[in-house]
This record gives C-alpha cells, structure tokens and sequence, in this order.
C-alpha cells in the first residue's frame, strides 16, 4: 500500500470505523472528521512534495494491481500535473468541511462518516488511472452526493436529491458506454487509461469515434454541467447543505471537466478535433447563458450555483479551443488547457468559501433571498468583508486565482481562435451580479433579517479564511502551482494533435 | 457411461429423499436434524463440485451419460451457485418455516428442485432438458403453494397452468427438433440442424426457448413470476426467484450456442432480453409491495442476464460474463428478498420508513443489495452488467448495449423508492409495528443473511479477478 | 396416409386443445385442454419418429411426453384440490386477486 | 388401402372426440370423449409400428380418464349426470386464436420440404428402445424416476391439509391416527 | 544595477499593498491606522525618489512564458515620485477629514496608491492588467466608501462597470500579443504580427480613453464624485484617470506602428479636451466641474500621446495631478465646511479662508494656463508638437486651452465676489436637486472649518503647481526629454506659449467681465449617458423585444441600463430555464411513469389472458422470424 493509496483510502476507513463503532458520541465523531481530514491533506503535501512531473503519458506514483482480468481492467492508479493539483484541493476543501460542520447537531456522525466516504470516492476518481475504476467512483460519488442531500438537505430536499442522481446516473451511464465503446475499439481490448491514451483507438474511424465520443461528452457535460444540462444543479445546490454545497460544486464538478483533459482528449484526438467547434460553442454558451440567468436570481446559493455554470463553462470552451488544431497556436493552445486546469482549482475554492458563506446565511435567517437582507456590513464585518473578497476573487478579480485561470483561458483562446473572444463580456456581466448582490446584502441601511444577525464564529471563519487565503496565495505566486500543470497541459495538447 | 461424474446430482436427489423420509419419523418442533443435514447436503454438493474440477485426472471439459450431460465450467459454476443459493434461502427458512408441520417436506423440495436446475445447467440432451424442466417445475408449485393463503393458492395456479403450457410448448420443441434431426444430444443437433428445413427449426427454436423461459421468467413466461414473489412465503419467494433461473439460463446458453445462426436465435433472444426488461422495469415501477417490486425486477434482470446468451459464440466474454453475472445476481436478489423476509410485516414501501435509523444494519444491506440490482459499482452485479454488455458489443450489438444502460436508469427510480422511503425520517406506522417493534417482528436470521449476502455481493464485485478466474476457465 | 396428413391431424388436436385452454374456465377443463395438446404432440411424434427418422431415441421421447403429461395431471389434481380447499372454487376467473 | 381407411377413421374420431371435450355439457362427459380421443391417437401410433408406446398411451389415458372421473365427484361434489355448465370466457378470442395457430401449423406442415428419411426402423422396435433406456438414455429415465418421487411430495404436500402431525400429534406419540373419517393408514 | 534599488522598488508596491491589506483586513488598527499609513506613505516617497535615481527593473516568472515583471524608464522616474507625493499629501489632509473607520479608509487608500505606482512601473500585460484592474476595484471601494448611502455605491458600481467594460480590451490585447508572436511585454507590442498588432492597439486604445475618462467613457467621472473628496483628489489627480493617459504614453510606439491609431488619440483627446471644457464650463457644481476639467486636460495628454510629445504629456501630467490634487483638497475643505458643492455656495469662500483660498487661486490660475505656471508651459509643449503634425489639431487645442482658461476663471470669480447674506440656505436648494454630496457630508461628523495641518499640504501642492512648468523649460526641460527619450530632441515653442499666454489672459479677463454662457447639453455632460443608453441598451432593448415584452419604464433607469437590459435578458433567460430545457426532462420522467402504469395493465390477474398474451406474442415472434430471417 503505497503513499497514493494511503492517501486515498485513508478517509473510506475512518469513515468505516465511524459507521461501525455505534457508542461513538458526537464530539469525538466530528473531531475525528477533522483529524483524518487534516492527516489527509499533511499526506497531499508530502506527496505535492515528493511529485516530480513524470514524462508525457506517465504517471507519478503509479501502482497496478489485477482486478477484472477478463476486461483488463486493473486497479491501476496515479497522478500527473492534471490531477495532482485537483487532489490537492479536494484534500483541502474537505478539511474546510470539516472544520466548518463542527457545530453541526443532525446525525453529525453519519456525517462524518458519509463525507470522509465522499473524499475517498473523489480522491479516487481523480488518481484513476483506468476508465472503469474512475468510473466506480464517478458512481460512488453520485450515490454519496444524493445521500447528502437527501439526508442533511432541507427545503424540497427529497425531490432535488432525485433529480439530481437521476439526471447525473443518466450522464454517467452515457459515460460507462463510452467507455465500453473504447475498450471494444481498442486493441488490444483494454480499459487502461495510459494505454489507450498512448494508442488512441477509433482512429480514422469518424463515425464511430463521433458516436464514442458523444456518449461520453453526454456523460461529462451532464456532471460539469453545460447548457443546457445543468437544470439539476440550482435545485441541487439550493436544498443542500452548506457542506454539500460546496463539496459538489468544488469538487464533484470537477469530476466532468476532469474527464474532458483525462479521458477525452487523450483517448479520442480525432473525434475531438471533429467536434472541437460543436464543444467551443457549448462552452461559450455556457459562459454567456450562466452569467445572465445568474444575473436574474434573487437567491444568493441559485445565484452562485448559477456562476459555477458560468465558471466551467470557461473550462469547456478551453478544452473545445485546444481541440481547434492550426498550424502554430500549440502553445496558446496549451496555454488555454493550463487555464482550464487552474480554473478548476481556483473555482473549487472560491466557489466553496461563496458557498459556505450563503450556508452562513441559512443558519442565520432561514433564508437566501437577498430582498430579506440589507446593510448586513454593520451587524456582520467579517461576514461581509469575506463575503466581498470572495465576490471579487469569483469576478476574476487579478491577485485571486480566478484572475490566473481566466487570463490564461482568455488569451490561449483568443490567439487559438479569436472569434471565442465574446466570452470576454462574460466576466463584466460576472462583475456586475456580485456587485449587484453585495450591493443588496450588504450595504444600506440595516434592515430585515440582517438585524441582529450574528457575525462568523471561528469555526467559519476558519474554514473560509483558509479557501480564500489560498486562492489569493495561488493569485499572487502562481508559479508552484503551473509549473506543475503546464506540462502535462502542453501534453494533452500534443496528444491532441495526433 | 461415467455416473460417478453426476455425484453432485446424485448427492442433492438423495439427500432429498433421505430428508423426506428422516423429516417423517421427527417430531414436528424438531425438525432441525433434517435443516443441518441439509444444510451438510448441499455443503458436500459443492466440496464435490469443487474437488471434480480440480482434480486433475480429466480433461477440463467432458460429458457423461453418451454425451447426454455436460460436465464442464458452466455445469461446474451452475452446481455450486445453486447449491449455495439454496444454502442461503434455507437461512430465511430457519425462521419463517421452522416448526411448521411440512419443514422436512419444504427441504426436500428444495433438494429437488435445486437438483432439477442443475440438471437443467447440465443438460445436454433434449430429452434430459425436457426432464430437469420437469423437475424444476413441480417442486416449485408446491413450494408456492406452502403458505395455505388464498394468494398463494391463486400464485400457485397460475404457475402450475402456466408451467404446464409452457412446458407442452417445450416438448413441441423437442419433438419437432429431434424429428428433423432423429437425434436429440447436442452433438447429433449440431451436426444434423444446419441442413434442416429453416422454418421448422426456427419454430422448434422458439418453442423450446419460450419454453425456458418460463422458468427463467423473463418474457413471454414471466406472468406467475409476481404473483409467487408476491403470495409465496419469503423461502418460496427467494428460491424461485432466484435458483431455478441459474439452470434455465445456462439451459438457454446451451442450446442457442447449439442452434443453427440461421433460425435467427439471436434476434429472438435480444428481443426478449430487450422486452423483458423493459417490462420488468416499467411494471416495477409503480409496485407498493415490496416483495412484488422486486418479483418485478427479476423479471428485468433476467432481460439483463439475456444479454450475453445474445453474443454467444460471436465473443469469447458470452459465457464468462453470463456465469459472472448469475453469480452477482444470485447473492444480490437473495440479499434483497433476505431483508423484505426479516421484516416480513411490512408489506407496504411507506412501512419501511425509518429503517435507517431503526435498523441501520439492515438498511445498509438493503441499500447495498437495491444499488447492487441497479448495477451500481463496486458491486457484482456492476461487473456483470459491464462485462456482459461489453461482451454484446463486442458482439456487434452496441445497440443492446445502450438499451441495457437506458433500462438501468428507468430501474433506478424504483429501487430508489425503496431506499428513499427507508431513509426518509421516522416512521409513522400503525400501533405494533411501530419503531419499537416486538421482537418477533424482526427475524433474526433472515436479518444476519441479508446483512452477509449483501456483504458477499460487495466482496464478490471486489475480488472479481477471483471469480473470474473460475468462471473464465476453459 | 403421408407424414403431412398425419401432421395435419396432430395439429388439428393441438389447436382444438389449445382452444379448450383459452376458453374453459374451470382448471380440470383448462388441464384437459392441455392433455389434448399433448395428445396432438404424441402423434406428431409418433409421425416423426415412423416417417422421418425411426431410431430408438424417438421413441424414449414419447415416452418422456406420456410421463410429463401424467405427472402435470397428477399435479394439476392436487392444484386444483388446494385451490378448491383454500379458495373454494374450481374457477380460474375467480382466482384473480393478485395482478397489476 | 385398409391402413388408409383406418387412419383416417381414427383420425376423424379422435379430433371430434377432442372437439367433444369442449361441447359436452359435463365434466364427466368430456373426461370420457377425451379419453375416447387419446385411445384413437394410441390406435394411431400403434398403426405406425410402435407397439409399445401406443399401448401404453391407450392404458395410461383410460386409467387417468376413470381417476378424472372419479376425482369430478368426489372432490368436486359434483353431480355429472345432473349438472349442465359452459364455463367459457372470451370465447371468440379463442376460437380466433386456436384457429389461427391451426392454419400456421398447417401451412407449415404443407410448406416445409420435410427431409428424407433417415434409416430404417429396428426389427424389433421394443426391444431397441429397451437397451436405448438401459443404455445411452439411461440419466433420462433415472431423472423421470426422480420426477415421479417429486410429483407424488408435491401433490401430497398440495393436496393433503391433514399432516402426519395432525394424525399423530406433534411428537408422533399417539398411536391410533385421529382421521375424520375412519380408513386411514395406520390403523 | 544594485539589488537595494530593486529592493525599494519592491517595497514601493508591496508596502503599501500589504499595509493596506492588513488595515483593510483587520479590525483592531483603528488607532494606528493614520500614523502607519502616512509612515509608509512617506516611505515610499523615499524608496520612489532612491527607484528614479536607480532605475532598476525586476521581474519574477508569473505566467506561461511571460514574467510579472517591474521596471523604472525614464516615464515611469518622472511619474513614480508624483505618485508618491501626492499620494503621501492627500493622506496626510485625509487624516484631518475622514474621522471614522480609518483603518479601512487609509488600507483602502494605501492599497489604490500601489496598484497605481504597480501600473506605472509594468513592463508587462499581464501586470499592468493586474494592477488596472486591482486599481478598479479599489476605486470602487473608496468612491462607494460610505457604504450606508446606496447611491455613492451604485455610483461605484457604475465607475467600476464602465473601466472594467474598457478593460475587456486590455484581455483581448494580451490574447492577440500572445497570438501576435512578439511576447507580452509592453515594449514588444509593436513588434507583433501585423494583423495582430492591430487589435492589441484597438484593445489598448479602448482601455486607456475609459481609464482616463475620454470621450465617449467620461461620464462615470462625473458619477464617481460621489466619493469623499480625498479620494477625488487622488483618483482625479494622480492615480487612475491620469494613468489612462500614462498607458497611452507607454504604448506610443505600438500607437505609430499601427498608422491610424495615433491620429485617433490625437482626435479623441483634442475632442475630450474641447468638449468637457465646454461641459466644465457649464457646470454649477463645483466638484462636478473639476471632474469635467480632468478630463479635458487628460484629452491634452492623450493628444501628447498621439503626437508623440511625451515629454510634454508627462510633464502636462504631472503639472495637473498637483493642481488637481491642490484644487480638490481645498474644494473639500469647502465643502466640509459649507456643507454644499455649489457653486453658488461658495461665493467669498476664499475671502473667510485666506491662505486656501491663495492656494486654491494658484492651482486655478495654473489650471487656466495663466504664465508662468505649470500647465500654460506642458499644455503648449503638447500643442506646438500637435502643430506640426496638423493645424487643425491645433485649433482645436487652442480653443480647448481657451476653454480651460474659461472655466478657471468662472471659479476664480466665484471663490473671491462678494458673499450675498443668506447664502446658507443654498443647501437647502442644492440638496433639492438632487445629488446628496452636500447632505452628506455632514454625517462625516467633520467640523466646518479648516484646521492648521491641512493647510501645509495645501502650500506645498500650491508650490508644486506653480513651477511643475519648469520641467519643459530649459535647464530641466532637456533632461526630462532625454530621459523619456523624447523623439526630435528638445526645444521651447516661445512663440505658442506666448499665443496661449494672450488667450489665457484675455479669456480669464472676459470672464471676470461677464459670466460665461451655460448650454443644456454641455450642463448634462453632452447626454453621454443618453448616448450610452441608445449605444448598448437599443440592442438589449431589440433582443428584449424579440423575446418579452421590456417597456419603456427601464428607459428612465439612468446609468444602470446596461445591466437593466442585460437583467431582462438575464430574467428570460432563467424563465427559459425552467420552462423549457427543465421541462423537458420534467416531460421524459413523466412519460416513463406513464409507460410505468401502462405496463401494468397486461398483468391483469385473468389466467386465460396470460394466456392469450402468450399466445399471441409467439405466434407474432414465430411469423416474424419466419418471414424476415
């Protein structure tokens, strides 16, 4: 059992032993919770540490083990300058979680149990190296996200959460199709990544490398989610806890635009050449149609789940742009996907310190409905000055690393196809609903559900600040983190051309 | 000749007389005796079993009787699962028939029809096809019949009726194929039937897969599979649902890797895989009765376990999958009938809530054995479902593929019925099944084997390398 | 007297006794419709066997039918005497709670 | 010439008798044409050279058509003679059906280029099938035996509502059975 | 170079920076908030003065290929230490007037400074656009800085929107430098592929006019006057509106290299300069017509710039950050005091205060281009240099000069009449039409009058103002045109300094004579938000159409419209949302549960039925196979 798997399965067995020792009380259960998160996240950065970037097409800490002989299939794991940064944040928006639900009374152990079960699925999902062990955890994911939702939601909790894992099961069974279809196509028959991104299969065959791909676009637009896929993610993220919140929308969306750079493009070149354009269009739509409906909300989680729209969105149009292959724009190409990967991160963060924000909120006043508050900069400080910093970070403000991501999609998709730069006028309409939103709940006079309104306590602060903290750290000293993506982006970029 | 390659057959059809006639000398509340022999029965079935395949003094594939039985991997893995799976439902059966006046009789029912099935596996005569139809079937009406309620009476007529026709449909079957070929081994079929008339063949095909099909319980013969699943005591329930299509299903394997590809079997048999679990889905999808649901949804699983029969011969992963897949789904529907048995009073899904915080042990198992029917990793039915599809798409029939996934998603909202309403809240039921139930309410032992099947069904989707590994042997 | 002719009256027998399955509505009526169906494949057999291919193997199979058809009967009797004991009738219409 | 006339006789008989079973307007009636049907089939068979199984069918069909009877009056508690009935249901659908399937089966029969005959029969048909049962067929008839053990559980567990513990007391201890009516085994 | 220049230069962005943060952050520095700010305000004078000696450059890698990288040219020695001065003199006055939430008012402060100084000292795209839009922010934050007054938000809302719309250039250049080959670092920018080199010179141009409140962007100038005046004194003067003009000056190669981007400066800041002079002509409100004056003497630099007259626009620059600086300060000492922005207000304010008002003279005087101050020498450096290149220009400049001598002399004239008695209740009137500066500024809790310590600051502006001239005039003139590599060597236009000097005179002369006239358009700053609103909001308004009714009541909503369109769009947008593409899903799930009853309709409990079904369903399977296979 090596540093990786440790790291991985690390949360799956304190979440075992929390379910099965039934005398726990609730203290020890979530203070567990925080340990094995923090341990966790000390063992990511002994192996950030330890990384260094593996040649195009390897792994670092690579491990195999035989599991289904018969579909060559193989517990076969990994990471590389895509996943390690993207581990790296789930281990550290999970301890967020964990500080943050400190002072959580429902069922806190079945809590704890669940989301430290959540972080192993996710962790796994990123360091798959083989399509049907990432899909297991694509699975899991679903599974435990519906659990969170239906059991600590509130609001039409039951309805959202069945929405939501039947509409992402669709997409991830969509997904295991795909999957089938390359290993079918591939030959040697095989469902390991490494391979069949070194022999893409379907090669030279566009309809049914077209139809492949389709079905696994399908499966991860649903989860990223794209226009006009992304209908369960408001109701989702509305009837979730805050927790919930922003676990699905800093890591589990990951999980889609992850596939893109990891499965995708790697395994499919051609057909993702073909249909370059077609994804492009999605991902500036999506940019374009989150901003505005995100514009429109009057509740503040509908609003932020409607910028992660808006966020990936941006992921989806560099990976389409890198699809665009002409003649000198590799390096912008590149460029665009080493944005994409940051953006991932960054909008992990952010998005997740905005939404154990509006948890704050709930707790509060019952409420997201901006119209409810006003002025709440004079009961609560800290709340709105964090409030305000991660508006901005989310808006691209530079010195965050939304800035960082965003520049970089900006420019490598300008120069790799300049008709994508409308998807500019996205970051003004960004601009103005955060301003608009912190205009309405935080300043002015003090009235409705913001008197009396009680400011952070530590436990929040302590769980937010750091989120923040690290997306302006990112923001300012980018470099650690790029010389890591950059690598392996330029080699997606590489493998693309084939 | 060879009768000593048969002992696994030989043990189970005369443990069950010995149960019989034992059970008869015993009083009525200490019928024990005859459950742990059994129980010792079935144990030696499967060391038999095991110990034949591993000896090496034969070759890996042979026949027995003038190549009227198949002693091979699928007859190897059809014993055993058998085996095992009456194993299990004699769990349920400690504690819903212990004491009853037929507790003997039911355990040699049981033999007998467990017996019946493998015969079934191992068939490689038409003729000992049409016999282990036979001997399947019969056990079986009287194992519905157990329960004297009205319900299980009407269950029990239904599947009599229906079991006799299809059965007059199998021997027209028979007849007409061993007519045109004037022999009825599998050998003598497969030589003889390419040069046979297509019409008649194509029509003796049809007559003996519907056939099977009854005890398979997929569409066309699916009707009294409900209504027994429904009526039936939970022993009955489990057992039928879940034993008797291991043999039909290699039965069917059997026979259509024998058929000509020119009585387009495989048309037929995807057409009944695809309706057959589109039906099961749709019809379970509005069930209150648990035990109908999932009665329902082996209808739709057998669609599923249809799939690889489908690219039989076309890919080397038809026969793997197809024994993998039975194995997940054997541990998987015992599982799910073992937790609807612990709590047999609760008839209704709104009964069921607050079992997650009454029973949490159970809960967990039912949530393991409903996401494992839907196929969701890592458990085995998962890896069935992949490696089957993969083997009809490998195949070339990517189509049946995408069915089988489209069919999973409309399953899923069924199954998460049941887990929702065992999930949701406490629970506000009538007065004496109330959260505190009285502990006859719960039924120790059916609650410890779903707990451990469900158990067995995450480990096996696990350590599927193993399983494969047996069940891919040549 | 040719194997057509023979066939033809076995499946006149088949669907007569497939007629009576349909329509009878008492199980004893339904089960003789069964028997009647049999009886038809008995002949067909029979034909099979004396036309087509007159080895021994043909013959074990009637064999193999007359015992299924005895055996379903004895049972079909105990059916329809359980069902008679638990519901108090013979009828198949009036045994049709379970459905849906 | 005979062979043919006789044929056709008996083939005449047996499908009226067949049809009969449904028409007659008692159970016990419609037991007697159906047996009357099934001896006509039997002559049949023994008109093509099976001997053996011809008579079997005929003295299996008479002894199961008697037991029918009886069984109508003493379970049923019906009176044959006394009691008319027509029990049908759906009856044009019935008829459709059945007819249809009849003119698939016999356009089949017409259309099938039925192959040749493969060898000639055995000079001693009885006495081959004898060593096919004692030989290759020999799993069949053992599991047919096995059938006949499980249908006789089945059909008691089925049919008898009074078990031996009913009889003889839980523990079996009681010496004399305590039947409803007197007779019983045991006594 | 020594490592201690680069050090300072360091320290001249990152000290105030991580100051400011801290104080902006944390809530205990109330108390030492001022004398920490000033420390390093004051420190940073220092290290800017010791940066513009040394002229070090620095750079760290920050990007894919492209470092954040910093460095001294002669522009940027000539601009750092105004920046620091004024910035360290407007603190300073600050310190008297903003008596609640310090920490947050000088953090803020603190941090705008350095985002300021950051953008003079970039040498590449990626950090100037970090520190323009860090700079942005912030300007929102000290314009809306007494967040309880929705309006001054708003107001910053609409400041912020309208740069950060033009900044979108800023992203489209860096796009097309990357594409363009040359590499993103500001002096490379003309070396870019010519079709690229185009859009980086569109993009750049389009940022730096809304930065610097050029025509057409120039009405969120007026908007952001809704913040307290020290934020208008370094935010009009020094730090953001001027530096629109400073990227021009950096880029102009890039601006030449294109061929029709520098004649387009050089229009739209001959343009601004006539045109808001107008408008400041016009104006009753004191702030609002120093806010017009901005942007006219920035149209001279962004015509330097076109002209390639750097030395002069640097020095028009400079000469008018101290004179702006100088005039808000004391304006804002007015308003403190008078509780009003009125012009009317504010007859005699410089009899009651004499040394303001001697102050606020100079700045004006200079600011009329009255010789020998300042700005008579810089503005006519920029306009002799305009002559050569075309006459026209130079008209226009002139009358725009003539202008600026107009509205000088209009407060001049305002500041030393006479007062009428009664003139108090003139706030009364002031706040009925409307703008709520004069109400609130008595919520400051400021005490009227003006207290010693401001008044330094003030001389020392004054001072500054009077003889910034003498960085175009020999001796110091060659230098500073050696330094910023002035194309075309240096020397003095004698005879158009002495043709702007007449005009000035006679202008101020003639003013003082008769008051100047006050069109309509020029009072509501030629309609530029009517025109804003029929530029992006007629579109919106189309698109609307098509989709939903969108009346016309949104047309009165002012400044907002863009996003009041957008929000309509944005409201149809989520109802499609959820009507449709929902829906959609919604119909497929109630389909299948449909599908789901049907199915149960064949399980109808009649055994003969199975039958039937069964049956039936052979027979169809039978011929099929038959017929097809």
């Amino acid at each position: 059992m090596s540093l990786l798997s440790l790291v991985v399965f690390l949360p799956l067995v304190a979440a075992a032993a929390l379910a099965a020792v039934p005398r726990l009380g609730d203290a020890p259960a979530r203070w567990t919770w925080v340990a094995v998160a923090a341990v966790d996240l000390g063992l990511i950065a002994v192996l950030w540490l330890r990384y260094d970037t593996p040649p195009p097409g390897q792994l670092a800490f690579a491990e195999q083990a035989a599991w289904i002989p018969g579909v060559h299939s193989s517990y076969h794991v990994g990471v590389d300058g895509l996943s390690l940064p993207l581990v790296a944040m789930t281990g550290v928006i999970y301890l967020a979680c964990a500080v943050y639900a400190l002072r959580e009374q429902h069922r806190p152990r079945g809590q704890a149990a669940l989301f430290l079960f959540l972080q192993s699925v996710n962790l796994g999902l990123f360091v798959a190296a083989d399509l049907i062990l990432f899909f297991v955890f694509f699975d899991l994911s679903i599974v435990g996200m519906y659990f969170v939702i239906a059991g600590w939601g509130h609001g039409d909790r039951g309805r959202s959460a069945l929405k939501f894992f039947l509409y992402t099961f669709l997409g991830s069974l969509a997904l295991l199709v795909g999957f089938i279809g390359l290993y079918v196509a591939a030959d040697p028959h095989t469902f390991d990544m490494t391979q069949l991104a070194a022999a893409p299969p379907l090669q030279g065959r566009p309809l049914a490398g077209g139809l492949v791909l389709a079905a696994i676009l399908l499966g991860l637009v649903v989860k990223t989610p794209a226009v006009p896929f992304h209908t369960w993610l408001p109701p989702a993220h509305t009837d979730a806890p805050a927790v919930g919140s922003a676990v699905l929308a800093g890591v589990l969306l990951k999980m889609g635009a992850y596939g893109f750079v990891r499965v995708a493009m790697p395994m499919l070149p051609q057909a993702w050449r073909t249909w370059a354009g077609v994804v492009t269009v999605i991902g500036v739509v999506s940019v374009i149609y989150g901003a505005l409906v995100a514009l429109a909300q009057t509740n503040v989680k509908r609003m932020i789940a409607y910028t992660s729209v808006n966020h990936m969105g941006y992921v989806i149009l560099a990976a389409g742009v890198a699809g665009l292959v002409a003649a000198d724009t590799a390096p912008a190409r590149g460029v665009a996907v080493a944005g994409a990967v940051t953006q991932m991160v960054s909008h992990g963060l952010i998005t997740g310190a905005l939404f154990l924000l509006a948890g704050v909120l709930n707790d509060r006043a019952r409420t997201y409905d901006m119209h409810d508050f006003g002025g709440l900069a004079a009961p609560a400080p800290a709340f709105a000055a964090l409030f305000a910093v991660g508006a901005f970070a989310s808006l691209g403000l530079p010195a965050f690393s939304g800035f960082i991501a965003e520049f970089q999609i900006f420019t490598g998709s300008i120069a790799a196809a300049p008709v994508t730069a409308v998807v500019v006028l996205g970051i003004v309409v960004t601009a103005a609903l955060f301003l608009r939103a912190l205009q309405r709940v935080l300043t002015g006079e003090t009235v409705g559900r913001s008197l009396g309104f009680t400011d952070l306590r530590a436990r929040e602060l302590w769980s937010v600040g750091p989120l923040l903290l690290l997306s302006l750290l990112i923001g300012v000293v980018p470099r650690p983190l790029l010389d890591v993506i950059e690598p392996a982006a330029h080699a997606v970029v590489g493998q693309l051309g084939r | 000749m060879r009768p000593l390659l048969l002992l696994p057959e030989l043990l189970l059809a005369a443990g069950a007389l010995t149960a019989l006639i034992g059970g008869s000398f015993l009083p009525r509340q200490r019928q024990w005796p005859v459950r742990i022999f059994t129980v010792v029965v079935l144990v030696a079935t499967i060391v038999a079993t095991i110990v034949a395949a591993a000896l090496p003094l034969r070759a890996p594939a042979t026949t027995a009787f003038a190549d009227s039985y198949a002693i091979d991997t699928a007859t190897g893995v059809a014993r055993i699962l058998a085996a095992s799976g009456t194993l299990l439902v004699l769990a349920v059966a400690a504690d819903e028939i212990a004491g009853s006046a037929r507790e003997s009789e039911t355990y040699a029912l049981l033999l007998f029809a467990t017996t019946g099935a493998v015969l079934l596996a191992g068939a490689n005569d038409l003729l000992v096809l049409a016999v282990g139809f036979l001997l399947t079937s019969i056990p079986l009406y009287a194992l519905i019949g157990l329960a004297r309620t009205p319900g299980s009476a009407e269950a029990t007529m239904k599947a009599y009726l229906a079991g006799v026709l299809f059965g007059v449909l199998l021997l027209l079957g028979v007849t007409v194929l061993s007519g045109l070929t004037g022999g009825t081994t599998y050998v003598e079929l497969t030589d003889r039937l390419a040069g046979a008339p297509r019409a008649a063949v194509t029509v003796a095909a049809v007559a003996v897969i519907s056939g099977l099909m009854f005890k398979a319980g997929g569409v066309p013969g699916h009707f009294w599979v409900p209504d027994a699943a429904e009526a039936a005591n939970a022993t009955a329930a489990t057992f039928l649902t879940t034993v008797p299509k291991i043999g039909a299903l290699v039965a069917i394997y059997r026979l259509a890797s024998v058929l000509p590809a020119s009585s387009s079997w495989p048309a037929l048999v995807a057409a009944l895989a695809v309706a057959s679990m589109t039906l099961g889905n749709l019809a379970a999808y509005w069930q209150p009765d648990p035990r109908r649901l999932l009665g329902w949804s082996t209808v739709s699983q057998v669609g599923f376990l249809l799939v690889p029969v489908v690219a039989a011969g076309r890919s080397g992963l038809a026969l793997p999958s197809l024994l993998g897949y039975l194995t997940g789904y054997t541990v998987t529907n015992i599982a799910a009938f073992a937790v609807s048995a612990a709590l047999p009073r609760r008839r209704n899904l709104a009964d069921w809530r607050g079992l997650g915080t009454g029973r949490p042990w159970l809960a967990a198992a039912l949530l393991v054995a409903l996401l494992g029917l839907v196929g969701t990793p890592p458990t085995a039915v998962f890896v069935g479902k992949l490696t089957t599809a993969t083997a009809a798409w490998d195949a070339g029939y990517a189509w049946l593929a995408v069915v089988v996934f489209v069919n999973t998603v409309i399953s899923l909202f069924y199954y998460l019925r049941w887990i929702a309403a065992a999930f949701r809240g406490h629970r506000q039921a009538p007065p004496g099944i109330g959260e505190v139930a009285p502990p006859n309410e719960g039924r120790p032992w059916s609650a410890r084997l779903a707990v451990v099947a469900a158990a067995l069904s995450l480990v096996v989707g696990l350590a599927s390398g193993l399983v494969w590994s047996v069940v891919a042997r040549p | 007297m040719i194997l057509q002719t023979v066939l033809l009256v076995a499946a006149a027998l088949f669907s007569v006794g497939l007629y009576g399955a349909l329509s009878q509505q008492v199980v004893v009526m339904v089960m003789m419709g069964l028997e009647l169906m049999l009886n038809g494949l008995i002949l067909a057999g029979a034909a099979f066997w004396w036309y087509l291919a007159p080895v021994p193997s043909g013959q074990v199979l009637l064999l193999v039918v007359i015992a299924a058809m005895t055996v379903e009967m004895t049972v079909g009797f105990a059916v329809a005497t359980h069902l008679h004991r638990v519901r108090r009738t013979d009828l198949t219409d009036q045994a049709a709670d379970l459905s849906g | 010439m005979v062979t043919h006339v006789v044929f056709w006789a008996l083939a005449v008989v047996a499908v009226l008798a067949g049809a009969a079973v449904f028409i007659v307007d008692s159970m016990a009636r419609a037991s007697y044409s159906l047996a009357l049907s099934f001896v006509a089939v039997g002559l049949q068979v023994l008109l093509m050279q099976q001997h053996y199984v011809g008579v079997v069918t005929i003295l299996m069909m008479v002894m199961e058509m008697a037991v029918m009877a009886v069984y109508m009056v003493m379970f049923m508690g019906m009176n044959p003679a006394l009691m008319p009935m027509s029990m049908v249901h759906d009856n044009r659908a019935a008829l459709a059906v059945s007819g249809g399937v009849f003119v698939l089966l016999a356009a089949g029969i017409l259309l099938v280029p039925w192959p040749a005959r493969r060898g000639s029969p055995p000079t001693d048909v009885t006495a081959a099938l004898g060593e096919e049962l004692m030989g290759p067929k020999m799993l069949v008839m053992s599991a047919v035996g096995v059938v006949m053990a499980v249908t006789v559980v089945a059909g008691v567990v089925l049919a008898a509502h009074r078990t031996r513990y009913d009889r003889f007391g839980d523990d079996l201890r009681r010496r004399r059975a305590d039947d409803p009516q007197p007779g019983g085994v045991g006594r | 170079m020594s490592h201690l220049a680069q050090a300072a230069l360091w320290s001249l962005v990152v000290g105030p920076a991580a100051v400011g943060v801290g104080l902006a952050m944390i809530r205990r520095a109330e108390p030492i908030a001022v004398p920490l700010s000033l420390t390093v305000a004051a420190a940073s004078v220092a290290a800017s003065v010791a940066v513009a000696v040394a002229r070090p450059s620095v750079s760290v890698p920050f990007l894919a290929g492209v470092d954040f990288a910093l460095t001294v040219d002669g522009l940027a020695a000539l601009l750092t230490p105004m920046l620091a001065v004024v910035t360290l003199v407007v603190l300073a006055a600050a310190a008297g007037e903003i008596r609640r939430s310090r920490a947050r008012f000088h953090g803020l402060m603190l941090l705008f400074a350095a985002s300021a100084t950051l953008t003079v000292v970039a040498a590449t795209l990626p950090t100037l656009l970090f520190a323009w839009e860090i700079m942005g922010a912030a300007s929102y934050a000290l314009i809306g800085f007494w967040w309880r007054a929705e309006d001054r938000v708003s107001a910053g809302l609409t400041a912020f929107l309208t740069t950060r719309s033009a900044d979108l250039g800023l992203y489209v250049a860096a796009g097309a430098a990357l594409a363009g080959g040359a590499g993103l670092a500001l002096a490379d920018l003309a070396h870019g592929s010519p079709g690229w080199r185009h859009v980086i010179a569109a993009g750049i141009l389009v940022a730096a006019l809304g930065k610097a409140a050029q025509l057409p962007f120039s009405f969120w100038l007026s908007r952001a006057m809704a913040g307290p005046s020290p934020v208008s004194a370094l935010l009009h003067s020094a730090a953001m509106v001027a530096l629109g003009g400073y990227l021009l000056l950096r880029v102009r190669p890039l601006l030449a290299a294109t061929g029709w981007a520098a004649p387009l400066a050089m229009w739209a800041g001959a343009l601004t300069a006539l045109l808001l002079g107008a408008v400041a002509v016009a104006q009753r409100d004191v702030k609002q017509l120093l806010a017009a004056s901005t942007s006219a003497q920035l149209g001279f630099v962004v015509l330097a710039a076109g002209a390639d007259a750097v030395a002069g626009g640097a020095a028009q620059l400079i000469a008018h950050a101290v004179t702006k600086a100088l005039l808000f300060l004391a304006v804002g000492g007015w308003l403190a005091a008078l509780g009003t922005a009125r012009l009317a207000g504010l007859t005699g304010v410089a009899v009651r205060w004499r040394s303001v008002g001697w102050s606020a003279t100079v700045g004006a005087l200079a600011l009329a281009g009255i010789p020998p101050l300042s700005l008579w020498a810089t503005k006519d450096v920029v306009l002799a240099r305009v002559l050569e290149e075309s006459p026209w220009l130079y008209a226009v400049g002139l009358a725009a000069s003539a202008l600026s001598a107009a509205y000088a002399g209009k407060l001049l004239v305002v500041i030393w009449s006479r007062a009428p008695a009664g003139r108090r209740g003139a706030g009364g009137t002031y706040r009925r039409e409307g703008d709520t500066a004069g109400g609130t500024y008595r919520r400051e809790g400021d005490s009227p009058g003006i207290s010693g310590p401001r008044q330094a600051p003030l001389v020392l502006l004054a001072v500054c103002a009077a003889t910034a001239g003498l960085l175009v005039l020999p001796p110091v003139g060659a230098v500073v045109a050696r330094a910023v590599g002035q194309s075309g060597g240096f020397h003095v236009p004698w005879a158009e300094l002495a043709i702007s000097a007449v005009i000035a005179l006679a202008v101020v002369l003639l003013v003082t004579r008769r008051p100047p006239p006050e069109p309509r358009w020029a009072l509501r700053w030629l309609g530029l938000e009517a025109a804003a609103r029929v530029l992006f909001v007629r579109p919106a308004l189309r698109c609307a159409d098509a989709l939903a009714r969108f009346d016309d009541r949104v047309l009165d909503r002012g400044v907002g419209l863009v996003s009041a369109g957008s929000l309509r769009l944005a409201r149809l947008a989520g109802l499609v949302d959820d009507r449709w593409v929902d829906a959609a899903v919604e119909r497929f799930a109630a389909g299948t549960r449909r599908l789901g009853r049907l199915a149960r309709r064949p399980q109808t409990g009649r055994l003969h039925q199975y039958y039937l079904q069964a049956v039936i369903v052979l027979v169809v399977v039978v011929v099929v196979l038959v017929g097809w296979g």
